[in-house]
């Protein structure tokens, strides 16, 4: 906080320096500041991506993508200039059985790269893969580590020493279950960094990150939704706030193959007894907007409205059931542990009775909620009937509708939804590159999964951080930080 | 006995903590037996647009996140709080009651082995145990009990045990034996009642302890199910919510504090009465 | 001569003198004391033995031992000719030998009244009386309490009080045996008298056998007939009451009964003064156990070990070298 | 002593077993599946099944437990497969964290309960001791969640004396200790309730023993015999009760973790019992549990050597 | 002669649930500057009271009532803490009915004796010569070992000696030993009697012997107070007391002490009647009840008759039953 040095809060620990071994945002969070890759997100409020190691980069076919590396671009600790060598090891590792890659699928199509020159190389897909562009190179997939450094160490970055690196920073320590200290790298080929050193502090509970932003040991974090409007309305000395709206999806997700549901005017019914307007005010405070779908606005496929409006209407769900012949239906919910969605629950429990519906809620810890759909865990799964969930998403639609196909039935489509027309595609609209003919796919298939009732849509959130004024943040569009960009005020 | 319960209560009502506790106690149970009658307000009903409402007439203790009222939370909530503690309490008092005897009672090795897993309760962190147990067990009432009974039973079996072996070697039990009376009349007619002092004790002592786990569990999230109106609840929003509405908080806390002083210096009253050693004076 | 009532046939009992696992680091031998070293007596119908000796002599274990509250390693207790060493129905024994207890308060169960207490062994043995009030308050009486401790609790009794109903309980069934355990200790010299009245009245009226253990010196002529002296868990000597008192012929009983300071202020008397205190029962001396203390043991005593034989006052000693004169008494 | 040490060490290896052993079974028959919530969303089944196998989570339940105790016995406490690395470098990273921390809450509960207590047994009956009395209830009541905020709030925020987050440098002793200070007191406070009632009512014993009046009666200072002669035997049940109390600490050691967002064993069984990651909670709990009945141990010898009537001379 | 210490008129009561218990009542008694005298009476006839009078340590429930205790003319009733801190332990020194429990379990016996030595502005080692020194003195061998011990290591004869130690280290002027043979065997009484005679010679201090033990008494001591349900009813040399009792109490006691009775006797005496209840003690002669000379005068509380050699009875027929 004293100009040169920079304290950002994670909300989990980023707890590798492999991205062999990465599972999300908050890898992603360090190795932006430690490693580059071809090409990157652009801060700002629209997704878009620009240039980073790559000097030019383009696609020479529906399958191919030439690029061409900047010359110069240093690794760390004396270990050269990096090639598209390194760019080939780096994105064929993750296609190795044996390396049990985490992120494998990111990488949708991709084969393999082919190297054409010391500085130029090929990258290859089976077939066209749009979502190449917005996911597999600029995030976790698209991470460039050095070849030689990791094979000397036997094929795997290991925690035992700090990696070679070629961000803006490098590792200084690791402090288990605490933070990671990371300093300026000097040998940084680009611009060098504003700050002498970088601590990404794991802070789990919201209400402590603000405590701790507010006593100055923080200089940015995400708050929760319960305070926006207090430090929006009047913020602390030295403090900003700043709203974004969140790519995550909400939603409150029915079983449709549970023999209770069968009748789909009982599951209609059920959707129109949710009134998400009392949901975004009790539980999200009035901050965020209701959600048309699981794909957020901005992004190709976002729907400009539900079929089912968000205010419910009781007396329509009323009539339904008793078309349906039911008189009082008893529900259950399964919801994770936490404030937001508890809240959730109570508030459609509260507003369900009106229609004649008893919600009963069962709360889970992460362990067993997760595992709730799984069909490797038991016959929980079957017995599902609603639950509500939150999953995150990255700026492709693809990377949304993945979890619906008929496949995931038993891993993430927990609603046993199961569509021919829907399969068919989420499969097409993957090698799709006209982007209105991809916008047009993705909102039809949202439509067949709000016609099925089983998906009431919630929102998409919002991301808002509070930081000091003495750094300008750089985030992505949905408010995550890129702490590589991070600036002095 | 008239004559000895006469004495004992005359002597704590001499006693100005025991008093201020017995009263406190008394506030309680009739606060639970009343908490419909003395409500203003209906206990789950949400009031979006008066929520966190600062204490005022109409809320006295004010109103959380949903806009329910905070008292008639706690007045509800105090229901809970004594159902959940007293049916800890007695299920792991009886445990550790039975236990106890038959480990005072037994020969060495049952002893020993009881003794044994009465450590091993012991060494399970009460929280932890309570984490691990969360994920097995539905999320209810029935959980805090269980996690309590299990991390607590040891400390009466303990007690109990201690107490049965000291009487065990009284002169007076051998003086029983000796006019040959039976197991069961010395167990029943001569250790037991002479067990129960300092076994109620500590069952007051714990009573409190019961509903901070309750609360401590509702804070990490694997208490009650939400929009059950424990204090435990209650304090866990008030913590989310601290910045927003600090007095959710306080609110949450008082009757805790209030009961925990009712239940310790009532206990520790009856200690000091119980004990002869005590009561002797110097 | 008829028949012993009680006969004690080389008797022994262990305690455990480490617990525990500890006990399995211990040599075997080392494990357990022993606190009653092969005694045998005889007492014959309506007799009353009186046991002395110090504190930690065994006094109360003998007494135990004999009504099976403590287990017994070996040796034979004969009553009545009933085995009590071969697991007789000890609910029928303990009806016949009532015990009285060494600490007054202590043995009276906390929680009940006297009327209780003293009923507690007709409950015990379901032979309610028939009339209970009439008869708690008759065995008070006999013990010399009034109606009024009826409802009292053992607390709220003095010592003496306690005491009393102690004796009524242990003679409420009308026993033949009876093991008094220091029934005077801690009384007033007043008290102590009504007790042993109370105690030979009913030895005269009903046959009453009776081993009685004392520290108090002084009544042991007005109650028994008999008196052992115990030393580190043997009987040392034991023999007709007034030749113990007047010639002691073992060291040991002679420094005990000298060292009874006399109420006369003008009466000065040679003592024998012991040296040092009783060894510990983990550590008993080789040959005399009573060598290291004695002031007239000879070099030989600390190797040979004596046997109880037959005094010269007419008793039995187990000494090398018995004293003979009388104790001078002028 | 030995042998009751040796004694005491056997017992204490007994029960770390036999919790051990136990909950692992427990853990195992939870339902959810670890994979699914270590390996996040993107993991294919076919990776989640090599991991399943990895853990061996496929074999029956003894035999997981005797390749648990297994590895323990060869000094591996298993390796965390969700970060790549063994499990003991969590653990044993998070250790040192929560031992200062329980240790700390024991210094303040110690120092300041045993002042109070004394305090209020040397005052008793006076309007000091009761409100002591009530004070000192008040802080066992308080849950340690709720501590930790305030403290937060009034310390950090308000008065800005204390750090909010963190342990502090490492290698820095002082700024570690600065870190602490918040966090234990905290935890501790209710401990400095329980143990002020126990020295109380210890104390109120002792001051009516014979050998108080002894002191007395050789006209001993009144200081010497209170805070001496009394207190020093007052204070062997509260060792006692802060030994076995160490139980009590690491659970509120969870939240104190997480409001201050300290590393520590706490968090580390929090976070990896609702992921399901085996190996760590396991071994965090081995290492928990060994911590606790170690503690205990330790405070039995303690007090069998601060109890000279312990002590066994041959 | 002068006295050392004297008590006059005192009276103590303890506030309990049952009212006030008068425990002692007007007790007067003197300690003559080197002489062992003897306070012998039935259990809970206030003895220990006395000395906790006598100390000024009394339990929180009692008070004293009336009376002054003088130690060489100092009123110690009323006197500062202070003040009676200075002379406990140094002037004044006590050895308890108990010594199983006088002794603090968790200080080494050399601890404790130094800190008795607090006062005296020497080197550690010096008060621990003089520990060891006075150790040595009542008997106890290796003396310098044993200071290093603690007392449940030592046997109840051992310990005894050690308070007995303690007591004599400053040389008091008056030491005060309350039934401090109680919990011993009778041979190892008669050595602790033997070594307070010596102790007394030695230092020249007075002693105050509590005992219920008549023999004990009559052994030990130049003079004896007899006390009787919180009276001193008789005081004197022993000689006189215990040959011509003149109060039909101390008369009744001497009778009732078997250890008189050198024949078998079918029928041991003992004193009719019981103690009267302290919290509401009878008017007049507290013997009364119980008393065969009896008369209607001892309605009247009984005047202190003095008889030869400083030898006093409170009762009316004092002189008639000398004789
Ligand atoms: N339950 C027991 N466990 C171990 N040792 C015991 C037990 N009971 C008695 N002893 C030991 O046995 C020995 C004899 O004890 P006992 O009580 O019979 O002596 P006593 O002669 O009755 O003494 P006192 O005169 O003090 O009553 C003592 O050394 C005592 O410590
Ligand atoms: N703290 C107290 N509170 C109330 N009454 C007491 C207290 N201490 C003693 N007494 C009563 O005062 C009377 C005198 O007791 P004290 O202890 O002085 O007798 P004692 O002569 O020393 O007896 P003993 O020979 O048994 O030691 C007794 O009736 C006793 O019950
Ligand atoms: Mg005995
Ligand atoms: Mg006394």
């Amino acid at each position: 906080a004293d100009g040169t040095r920079l304290n950002v809060r994670a909300y989990l620990e980023p707890d590798d320096y492999d991205p062999l071994d990465a599972s999300g945002f908050l890898e992603e969070l360090l190795y932006g500041c430690i490693y580059r890759k071809l090409i990157q997100y652009v801060p700002g409020d629209e997704w878009a991506w620009q240039n980073d190691l790559a000097e030019s980069i383009e696609q020479t076919s529906p399958t191919t993508i030439a690029f061409t590396l900047k010359q110069g671009q240093m690794w760390s600790d004396g270990y050269g200039e990096i090639t598209a060598e390194d760019v080939k090891f780096s994105m064929d590792r993750h296609m190795v059985e044996e390396n049990n890659s985490r992120i494998k699928p990111d990488l949708g199509t991709f084969t393999h790269v082919e190297v054409t020159g010391s500085h130029s190389g090929i990258i290859h897909m089976e077939r066209p893969f749009a979502p190449i562009w917005t996911i597999a190179l600029p995030y976790l997939a698209g991470t460039v580590i050095c070849k030689q450094a990791t094979e000397e160490a036997g094929g795997k970055i290991t925690t035992a020493v700090p990696p070679t690196v070629s961000g803006p920073y490098r590792v200084r320590e690791h402090r288990l279950g605490e933070r990671w200290v990371l300093d300026r790298n000097p040998e940084f080929s680009g611009e060098p960094a504003d700050f002498e050193r970088v601590d990404l502090i794991v802070i789990v509970d919201e209400a402590a990150a603000e405590i701790a932003k507010e006593a100055g040991d923080v200089d940015f974090t995400a708050i929760g939704p319960a305070s926006v409007q207090r430090l929006g309305d009047n913020p602390p000395a030295g403090t900003q706030l700043k709203v974004h709206p969140a790519l995550f999806y909400h939603w409150v997700g029915l079983n449709v193959q549970n023999p209770k549901f069968e009748d789909i005017r009982v599951r209609q019914a059920i959707m129109h007894a949710i009134d998400v307007p009392s949901i975004m005010q009790a539980a999200f405070f009035d901050v965020a907007e209701p959600a048309t779908g699981i794909i957020a606005p901005g992004l190709i496929g976002h729907r400009p409205e539900t079929l089912i409006p968000p205010q419910a209407d009781f007396a329509r769900a009323r009539e339904l059931l008793d078309e349906a012949g039911i008189d009082r239906l008893d529900i259950n919910i399964d919801v994770l542990n936490n404030v937001t969605h508890t809240t959730v629950a109570q508030v459609m429990q509260a507003m369900m009775a009106q229609a004649g519906i008893d919600l009963n809620i069962s709360v889970h810890e992460g362990g067993s909620f997760w595992s709730l759909g799984v069909a490797a865990d038991g016959d929980r799964w079957q017995d599902l009937e609603l639950t509500l969930k939150r999953f995150s998403m990255t700026p492709d639609p693809y990377y949304a509708t993945a979890w619906f196909v008929s496949e995931q039935i038993g891993d993430w489509n927990w609603e046993q939804f199961s569509s021919e027309e829907f399969d068919q595609l989420h499969d097409e609209a993957l090698s799709e590159t006209d982007p209105a003919r991809r916008d047009e796919m993705y909102r039809r298939m949202q439509d067949l999964m709000e016609e099925s009732g089983g998906y009431r849509f919630l929102t998409h959130g919002v991301t808002a951080n509070l930081f000091a004024d003495s750094i300008v943040p750089a985030t992505r569009p949905d408010g995550l930080p890129l702490v590589q960009h991070f600036r002095r005020a | 006995m008239t004559a000895f319960r006469h004495t004992l209560t005359g002597r704590l009502l001499a006693d100005p903590l025991a008093v201020v506790a017995m009263l406190i106690i008394a506030g309680m149970v009739m606060v639970a037996l009343l908490a419909d009658v003395i409500s203003p307000h209906d206990y789950s009903a949400m009031n979006l647009v008066d929520r966190f409402s600062p204490p005022s007439a109409t809320y006295w203790l004010g109103t959380d996140n949903l806009g329910r009222d905070t008292f008639s939370r706690l007045a509800q909530g105090s229901r809970i709080a004594l159902y959940v503690a007293l049916t800890a309490v007695t299920i792991s008092g009886a445990i550790g009651l039975v236990l106890g005897m038959i480990a005072g009672f037994g020969p060495r090795w049952l002893d020993n082995s009881l003794l044994f897993i009465f450590d091993t309760a012991r060494a399970y962190p009460t929280i932890i145990l309570a984490l691990a147990l969360a994920a097995l067990l539905p999320r209810g009432l029935s959980t805090v009990v269980i996690v309590v009974v299990i991390t607590s039973f040891s400390e009466y079996g303990r007690v109990v045990r201690t107490q049965t072996l000291s009487l065990k070697n009284a002169e007076f039990i051998l003086a029983e034996r000796a006019m040959g009376a039976s197991f069961g009349r010395i167990v029943f007619h001569h250790i037991l009642p002479n067990v129960l002092g300092p076994f109620f004790i500590l069952a007051a002592m714990n009573l409190p302890v019961v509903i901070t786990i309750e609360a401590g569990m509702s804070f990490l999230g694997i208490g009650v199910p939400p929009g059950t109106p424990s204090w435990g609840a209650t304090l866990k929003d008030g913590f989310d919510y601290i910045r927003t509405t600090p007095w959710i908080i306080l609110a949450g806390g008082l009757p805790l504090i209030l009961v925990t002083l009712g239940f310790t210096f009532l206990g520790e009253a009856l200690r000091d009465q119980l004990d002869p050693k005590l009561r002797k004076g110097r | 001569m008829s028949a012993p009532i009680l006969s004690l046939r080389n008797l022994r009992v262990d305690f455990p003198a480490v617990h525990g696992w500890r006990a399995l680091l211990t040599p075997r031998d080392k494990r357990h004391v022993r606190a009653i070293d092969d005694v045998s007596i005889d007492i014959m119908p309506g007799e009353t033995l009186a046991i002395v000796g110090e504190s930690g002599s065994g006094k109360t274990t003998l007494a135990r031992a004999v009504n099976g509250l403590v287990p017994l390693v070996a040796g034979e207790v004969w009553f009545d000719g009933m085995a009590l060493h071969d697991r007789p129905d000890w609910h029928s024994v303990r009806q016949r030998v009532a015990m009285m207890f060494q600490d007054p308060v202590g043995s009276l169960s906390p929680r009940k009244t006297v009327r209780d207490l003293v009923l507690e062994p007709f409950a015990i043995h379901g032979s309610k009386p028939a009339r209970p009030e009439d008869k708690a308050v008759a065995l008070l009486a006999a013990a010399g309490l009034g109606s009024d401790f009826l409802n009292r609790y053992p607390h709220q009794l003095s010592g003496g009080q306690a005491r009393r109903v102690g004796v009524a309980r242990a003679l409420a069934l009308t026993p033949a045996l009876v093991l008094a355990d220091e029934p005077t200790a801690g009384l007033d010299v007043s008290v102590q008298g009504e007790i042993l009245n109370l105690l030979n009245r009913i030895k005269a009226d009903h046959g009453l056998t009776t081993l009685i253990i004392t520290h108090n010196l002084n009544i042991l002529r007005h109650i028994a007939d008999r008196i052992a002296v115990m030393y580190l868990g043997r009987i040392v000597e034991i023999g007709p009451v007034e030749r113990l008192l007047s010639a002691p012929t073992h060291p040991y009983t002679r420094a005990l009964m000298a060292a009874n300071p006399e109420p006369d202020p003008t009466a000065r008397r040679e003592r024998l003064v012991l040296k040092g205190e009783t060894p510990a029962l983990t550590a008993r001396p080789a040959g005399c156990e009573f060598h290291p203390r004695c002031p007239v043991a000879r070099p030989d005593c600390a190797t040979r070990v004596p046997v109880l034989a037959p005094s010269p006052n007419g008793g039995a000693v187990s000494c090398h070298y018995p004293l003979t004169e009388d104790i001078d008494q002028s | 002593m030995l042998q009751y040490t040796l004694q005491r060490i056997a017992l204490a290896l007994g029960i770390v077993f036999v919790a051990i052993s136990i909950l692992y079974t427990v853990m195992i028959t939870l339902p959810g599946d670890p994979t699914t919530v270590l390996l996040g969303p993107r993991a294919t089944p076919e990776l989640r099944a090599a991991f399943r196998a990895n853990l061996g989570l496929d074999n029956p339940v003894h035999v997981q437990i005797a390749q648990f105790w297994g590895r323990i016995a060869s000094g591996d406490l298993g390796t965390d497969y969700n970060r790549n690395r063994p499990v003991a470098e969590a653990v044993f990273s998070a250790l040192p964290h929560t031992m200062a921390l329980v240790f700390g809450a024991i210094v303040w509960s110690a120092v300041l309960g045993i002042m109070l207590g004394a305090f209020s047994a040397d005052n008793r009956n006076s309007w000091i001791d009761r409100v002591t009395a009530v004070l000192s209830v008040g802080f066992l009541a308080a849950p340690s969640f709720v501590v930790a905020l305030y403290s937060l709030l009034l310390f950090s925020v308000t008065l800005r004396w204390f750090p909010t987050i963190g342990a502090g440098e490492p290698g820095d002793i002082l700024n570690r200790l600065y870190h602490l200070a918040l966090p234990s007191f905290a935890i501790g406070l209710a401990w400095v309730g329980y143990v002020a009632r126990i020295v109380r009512a210890a104390m109120l014993e002792t001051l009516g023993e014979n050998y108080i009046r002894t002191a007395r009666a050789f006209g001993l200072p009144r200081r010497t015999v209170i805070y001496n002669y009394a207190l020093r035997v007052a204070i062997l049940p509260a060792v006692q009760v802060l030994g076995v109390g160490i139980g009590g600490l690491l659970s509120s050691a969870v939240f104190a973790e997480i409001v201050f967002s300290r590393p520590g064993i706490g968090s580390l069984i929090y976070d990896s019992v609702s992921g399901r990651n085996y190996p760590v909670v396991m071994g965090s709990m081995l290492v928990a549990i060994g911590f606790f009945v170690t503690c205990a141990l330790i405070a039995d010898l303690v007090n069998a050597a601060l109890d000279p009537r312990h002590r066994t001379r041959s | 002669m002068t006295d050392t210490l004297s008590v006059e008129r005192l009276s103590v009561h303890y506030d309990t649930r049952e009212g006030v218990l008068r425990a002692l009542r007007e007790v007067s008694l003197a300690v003559p500057a080197g002489q062992i005298v003897g306070v012998v009476g039935e259990s809970g006839c206030g003895k220990s009271t006395l000395i906790n009078a006598l100390l000024q340590l009394l339990p929180e429930n009692a008070r004293i009532a009336d009376g002054a205790i003088r130690l060489n003319g100092e009123d110690l009733v009323g006197a500062s803490s202070r003040r009676l801190r200075d002379l406990r332990g140094r002037e004044i020194s006590v050895v308890f009915q108990d010594p199983m429990t006088s002794l603090n379990p968790v200080l080494s016996i050399g601890r404790q004796m130094r800190d008795i030595q607090y006062r005296d502005p020497v080197s550690r080692a010096e008060k621990n010569r003089r520990s060891a020194a006075m150790l040595a003195r009542v008997g106890i061998p290796d003396p310098v070992a044993k200071l290093d011990v603690y007392a449940h290591e030592l046997s109840g004869g051992m310990r005894q000696r050690v308070a007995i130690a303690m007591a004599a280290l400053m040389k008091p002027k008056v030491l005060i030993a309350d039934e401090p043979t109680t919990a011993l065997d009778a041979t190892l009484e008669v050595q602790i009697i033997e070594l307070l005679q010596d102790l007394q010679r030695e230092i020249g201090c007075s002693i105050l012997f509590i005992s219920h033990h008549l023999g004990v008494i009559a052994e030990l001591c130049h003079r004896v107070v007899v006390m009787y349900a919180g009276e001193a009813v008789e005081e004197g040399p022993v000689e006189e007391v215990f040959l011509r009792p003149a109060h039909p109490y101390t008369a009744r006691l001497i009778e009732c002490d078997p250890g008189r009775l050198k024949q078998k006797v079918a029928q041991l005496p003992s004193i009719a009647g019981s103690l009267p209840d302290l919290t509401n003690p009878p008017t007049g002669c507290i013997f009364r009840a119980r008393c065969d000379h009896a008369t209607a005068a001892c309605a009247q509380k009984p005047p202190r008759v003095e008889l030869d050699n400083g030898h006093w009875a409170a009762c009316h027929h004092a002189r008639e039953v000398q004789i």
